[in-house]
């Protein structure tokens, strides 16, 4: 199980990078003049990769951040290990749908 | 200071992770704000007319900074588990100061360009 | 506080292990794997495998693997090496079962020995011996003997006493044999009475009544002292081995004493007395590369006559071998003398020969039995096996060997049906009264008690020796003895009170500080590490005999007994056309 | 001036007095030639406070018994000089941390020495003592991975100075974990996987976030970091083979 979550994190880590590293230059790229809501989605909808992209993003961070905040209460609270569990859970689940709503919206 | 908290790797964990909890916290938020368009492009603009705040600039400028700073320390953690070369533990602490350059970097670029 | 009123714990086991170093760790697991329902205490002055010598081993451990050497050749090496002294059977199972103690280690425990590039442990050379066969890991072996060692028997089921402190050995209310020990638990200051079937001493002797002595701080004979006192004899007590090249960092620190380890010599470094001259050449042929007695007795001679250094010590030299070379050769030493402020590779350490092993001890048998029934000894605290001198190696062999064989009987006594004895009560008394006694004396400087002991020892029963000197010696032991009865502690807390603990220390290595010159003065003969200026001869080998002492009320017996020469005679060898031995030396040996 | 002489002849050592709930109480002490911190402690106790409690055993640093807090770092005491660490002439001297205290600088190392057993140890072979040794190649790649990180004193520094320790009593620590790394390179042991699924389990090396104090502070210079890293590789490559 421990070896499992870890893996799982490290894997996921390895495609946020990417991910990660253009997303940023996108940020840095898109708010020279400022965002609007209509620039972003003139970029996004209907664009197949971005969908696939932000799609991929999401899903990693699904799975990447909530093991990480599970190390983080196990280290630094004194929550039982199943409210510790709980949690993750929970967190994974916002990240997914909301994330998944989001790149819905977009697209 | 703790001298057993008081050295570069340490140090990089730690703002690994505090940008972790960062990001983790703001991302949500981000998703709810881009799930707005739902409605269209109003939606969105609906929040994006505070990022003129500056209060919400500087906010901005820390999310890019915690994405950057766990990102280039991110990579170096997996460098330090996943490769190997003679001395690489050291060479590792040794890229502490150049993730952390880069990040300004990335944050020195967002606000140039955001000027 | 009356001893009526000191409350005492009570319990019982099966099998009872005083000691965990190389000897008690291997007697718990062999009882173990004997019989694995056996219930086992083990008991130790320190931290399980963190305490005694057994890890401090450097150099390795002697066993007869190559195709090349034999048995029968360690053997010879054994009984030459220990000048016809050590009791034959003894020594031939050592080296018999050495052999398959070692592939235990490596196949069974998972030590790693270093290999040579074809794969097969690696054996080197170690002074006194006609073979290179010393198995070893690196220069500091000891520590992966015990770690595999004690993470094994960690992983048994067994009862741990940690930090607990034998201090008598109790017998049966009947006299048939042991019944049990009694011990502080160093932790609480409470005392408890561990009942057994069997018991073993594996408490590791330790010369450590010398001001310049190597082993481990817990170690102060207080199993040699305890088996006195319950009435066992010990034999060859005369003989301590002293280590020529320990470091000299001044009295104010704890580092002086330990050793730089015998490779130093072995590789080219060069002994300097105080004027900066090399002497060992005066003294013998091989010079600094001659065999522990005779460096030491030299380096002794030079320090006596004034030509040492300031603090009383002489010099070691490595420099000339190349300041570099000598870092990359000798990094543990080199890191050890700069952690007290000497720069071994570049410049001149402090030395001076350390008091560094024990080759007498408690008589026992070829299954490790005593005289006494259920009690067993193994280890350093038991004597016979090296004689008047223990090769490098012989150590960690012997204690491995014989703790596995104690291990084993132990629980071959218990299937035969050993009792449970009762206790005599009336001992238990006696010894609380008397572990009781400090607290109702002043206190007073214990640590000045210890350091008069150590100058005494060193000065009188040391390294040279003659009936006078020693009778000025045996006088201060006794001197000594009555200032420590006059000398108390405050009753504070017990727990963890190490200066109640010393106190019982130095009552321990005064009793056989006085048993150690009590031989010596008994020998009248020069033989391996004992030296009598006033007997500088060997003496006639074939009636050679060994000193026995035991205590008769609370006084010293000393009788010589004829050495048995079981397997081979003085003049005769096991090796064909080497007759006598030792063999000749390897070349690897030759300086 | 002043400074230095202050320096050379007299150290203001404070020490962790009592249990749990203690607290430091200042000695002075002459300082003298060639003193370590243990030789600190002996001082102290010979001839100020001779109810003080500590621990050695070897003095030479092999038994990894004397291990205690010096101004803030864990250290070996027996081999630590003083003029390494005194900070103009003072000293503070505490218990190991991560541990529990039995009295004054003396802490129960069982449960750290508990660590081995759950990282994976001991050692199980397929050969007995009635046969030879095992053929290895002392240049072998496993050799040698394993060869770096043997000779652990078990003075648990390293485990007292891991922050992840403290915040996660679950975590084996750096000590059992480098164990474990030198078991999976052990081609004699029969049980390689056993020892990685325990290494990896509840408490394992994935707790280990590399802040790297393990290594900076082992004072025989083992790298547990290193071997914690190795172990995390072997989740993703499989046990190491043989080159
Ligand atoms: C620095 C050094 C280097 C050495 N190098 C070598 C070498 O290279 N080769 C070699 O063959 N030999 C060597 N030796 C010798 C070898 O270490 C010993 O002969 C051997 O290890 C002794 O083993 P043991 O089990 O009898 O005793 P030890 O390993 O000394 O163990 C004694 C145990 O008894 C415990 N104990 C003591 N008193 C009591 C008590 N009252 N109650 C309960 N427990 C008690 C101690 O705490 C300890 O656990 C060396 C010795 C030293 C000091
Ligand atoms: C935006 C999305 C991300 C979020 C929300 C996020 C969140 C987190 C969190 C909360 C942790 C736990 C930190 C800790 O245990 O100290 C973590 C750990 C980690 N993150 Fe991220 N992360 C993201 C992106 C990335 C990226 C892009 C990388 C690298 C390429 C990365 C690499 C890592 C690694 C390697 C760890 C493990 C650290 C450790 O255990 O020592 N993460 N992440
Ligand atoms: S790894 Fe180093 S610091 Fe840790 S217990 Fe072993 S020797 Fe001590
Ligand atoms: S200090 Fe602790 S976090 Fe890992 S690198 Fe060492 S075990
Ligand atoms: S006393 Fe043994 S390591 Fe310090």
């Amino acid at each position: 199980m421990e070896r499992t979550l870890f893996l799982a994190q490290r894997i996921s880590a390895i495609i946020l990078g990417p991910l990660v590293l253009v997303h940023l230059g996108l940020i840095l790229f898109a708010v020279r003049n400022g965002l609007s809501g209509a620039e972003i989605l003139s970029r996004t909808q209907g664009s197949i990769s971005w969908s696939v992209f932000y799609g991929l993003f999401v899903l990693s961070v699904t799975v990447h951040a909530p093991i990480g905040l599970r190390n983080i209460l196990q280290e630094w609270s004194r929550i039982s290990p199943l409210t510790i569990n709980i949690v993750a859970l929970l967190f994974a689940l916002i990240f997914l749908l909301l994330g998944l709503r989001a790149v819905a919206a977009i697209v | 200071m703790n001298p057993l908290r008081n050295h570069k790797s340490y140090l990089a964990a730690i703002g690994h992770r505090v940008s972790g909890i960062a990001l983790a916290l703001f991302l949500p938020f981000h998703f709810l704000l881009l799930g707005s368009a739902l409605d269209g492009a109003q939606g969105l603009d609906r929040f994006l007319v505070y990022t003129d705040l500056t209060p919400v600039k500087v906010a901005e400028w820390g999310l890019v900074m915690m994405l950057s700073v766990h990102l280039f320390f991110g990579i170096r953690v997996l460098f330090l588990e996943f490769t190997r070369w003679p001395g690489h533990v050291n060479d590792l602490a040794g890229w502490v100061v150049p993730c952390c350059i880069a990040a300004l970097f990335v944050g020195t670029v967002f606000v140039i360009q955001v000027l | 506080m009356g001893i009526q009123s000191i409350k005492i714990e009570n319990f019982q086991t099966d099998i009872l292990i005083l000691g965990a170093g190389g000897a008690g760790l291997f007697a718990a697991l062999h009882a173990k794997q004997s019989n694995p329902q056996l219930d086992i205490t083990i008991a130790v002055k320190g931290l399980l495998g963190k305490s005694g010598c057994t890890r401090m081993v450097q150099g390795g451990y002697n066993v007869a693997l190559n195709p090349g050497d034999s048995i029968e050749r360690h053997f010879m090496d054994t009984i030459v090496g220990g000048k016809w002294l050590p009791r034959q059977d003894l020594a031939w199972k050592l080296c018999e079962t050495a052999i398959e103690r070692v592939h235990e280690l490596e196949n069974e425990l998972g030590c790693f020995f270093d290999r040579n590039p074809d794969g097969s442990l690696h054996q080197k050379a170690f002074a006194g011996q006609s073979f290179d066969r010393t198995a070893h890991k690196g220069d500091l072996t000891g520590i992966e003997i015990i770690n595999r060692l004690m993470e094994k028997v960690w992983s048994l089921d067994l009862k741990k006493l940690e930090e607990h402190r034998a201090v008598e050995l109790v017998p049966a209310m009947d006299g048939s044999g042991i019944s049990g020990v009694l011990m502080i638990d160093l932790r609480s200051g409470q005392y408890r009475f561990v009942q057994a079937r069997a018991v073993l001493l594996g408490t590791g002797a330790g010369p450590s009544m010398y001001r310049y002595h190597t082993p481990s701080g817990d170690k102060t004979c207080d199993g040699l002292a305890m088996a006195l006192r319950y009435g066992l004899s010990l034999r060859d007590m005369e003989m301590v081995q002293f280590h020529p090249t320990g470091i000299l960092a001044g009295s104010s620190t704890r580092m002086t004493g330990t050793i730089l380890e015998e490779g130093l010599r072995g590789a080219g470094g060069y002994l300097l007395n105080g004027n900066g001259e090399r002497f060992m050449s005066h003294y013998h042929a091989a010079a600094e590369r001659a065999t522990r007695d005779i460096v030491s007795r030299s380096m002794y001679n030079e320090i006596r006559e004034g030509r040492s250094t300031p603090q009383g010590g002489l010099f070691i030299e490595m420099a000339h071998l190349g300041v570099e070379n000598v870092r990359q050769k000798f990094p543990g030493m080199v890191k050890r003398c700069e952690d007290c402020g000497f720069d071994l590779a570049g410049g001149r350490v402090e030395v001076v020969p350390t008091a560094h092993y024990m080759m007498g001890g408690i008589e026992m048998d070829i299954d490790c039995s005593t005289a006494s029934p259920g009690l067993y000894v193994a280890g350093e605290d038991a004597g016979g096996v090296h004689g008047a001198n223990r090769l490098g190696g012989n150590g960690v062999a012997n204690s491995t060997v014989f703790g596995g064989i104690a291990g084993e009987a132990m629980a071959a006594a218990h299937t035969a049906g050993a009792p449970m004895r009762d206790p005599d009560k009336n001992v238990i008394d006696a010894a609380i009264t008397k572990t009781e006694y400090p607290f109702k004396q002043p206190p007073g400087d214990l640590m000045g008690l210890r350091e008069d002991l150590w100058s005494n020892m060193w000065d009188h029963v040391g390294i040279v020796r003659s009936a006078e000197i020693l009778k000025t010696g045996l006088e201060k032991i006794r001197q000594s003895r009555t200032s420590l009865m006059k000398t108390g502690l405050a009753d504070g807390d017990r727990s963890f009170n190490l200066t109640w603990n010393d106190w019982l220390n130095i009552d321990n290595l005064l009793t056989v500080s006085e048993v150690i010159a009590e031989a010596a003065l008994a020998r009248t003969d020069s033989r391996g590490a004992h030296y009598r200026e006033d007997f500088p001869d060997s003496g006639d080998l074939e009636t050679t005999s060994f000193t026995r002492i035991h205590l008769d009320q609370d006084q010293i017996v000393q009788t010589m007994t004829p050495v048995d020469f079981t397997i081979v005679r003085p003049g005769e060898s096991l090796i064909e056309g080497e007759a006598g031995a030792p063999p000749q030396p390897t070349a690897k040996q030759k300086p | 001036m002043n400074k230095i002489k202050r320096e050379t002849q007299e150290l203001t050592v404070r020490v962790w007095r009592g249990k749990e709930d203690g607290k430091l109480v200042t000695y002075q002490v002459m300082s003298r030639e060639n003193q370590t911190i243990l030789d600190i402690i002996t001082e102290i106790q010979r001839f100020q406070e001779p109810g003080l409690a500590y621990r050695f055993a070897c003095r030479v640093g092999v038994c990894g018994s004397c291990a205690m807090t010096v101004n803030g770092r864990p250290r070996w005491t027996c081999r630590t000089h003083v003029k390494k660490v005194s900070h103009e002439g003072v000293l503070t001297i505490e218990p190991l941390r991560n541990l529990p205290r039995i009295k004054d600088l003396v802490c129960d190392l069982a449960p750290f020495i508990d660590t081995w057993q759950r990282a994976g140890a001991p050692f199980s072979g397929t050969k007995t003592r009635n046969d030879a040794p095992a053929l290895v190649d002392p240049e072998s790649s496993t050799r040698r991975a394993a060869e770096a990180g043997l000779q652990c004193i078990n003075c648990a520094v390293c485990y007292s100075a891991c922050d992840v320790v403290s915040w996660n009593r679950n975590y084996i620590g750096p000590a059992g974990l480098n164990r474990a790394w030198t078991l999976i390179n052990d081609i004699r042991h029969s049980d390689r996987k056993q020892t990685f699924d325990q290494a990896f389990g509840d408490g394992g090396c994935g707790s280990c976030h590399s802040h790297g104090n393990c290594t900076r502070h082992c004072p025989i210079e083992l790298n547990p970091s290193e071997s914690i890293a190795g172990l995390k590789r072997v989740a993703f490559k499989g046990l190491p083979k043989d080159v």
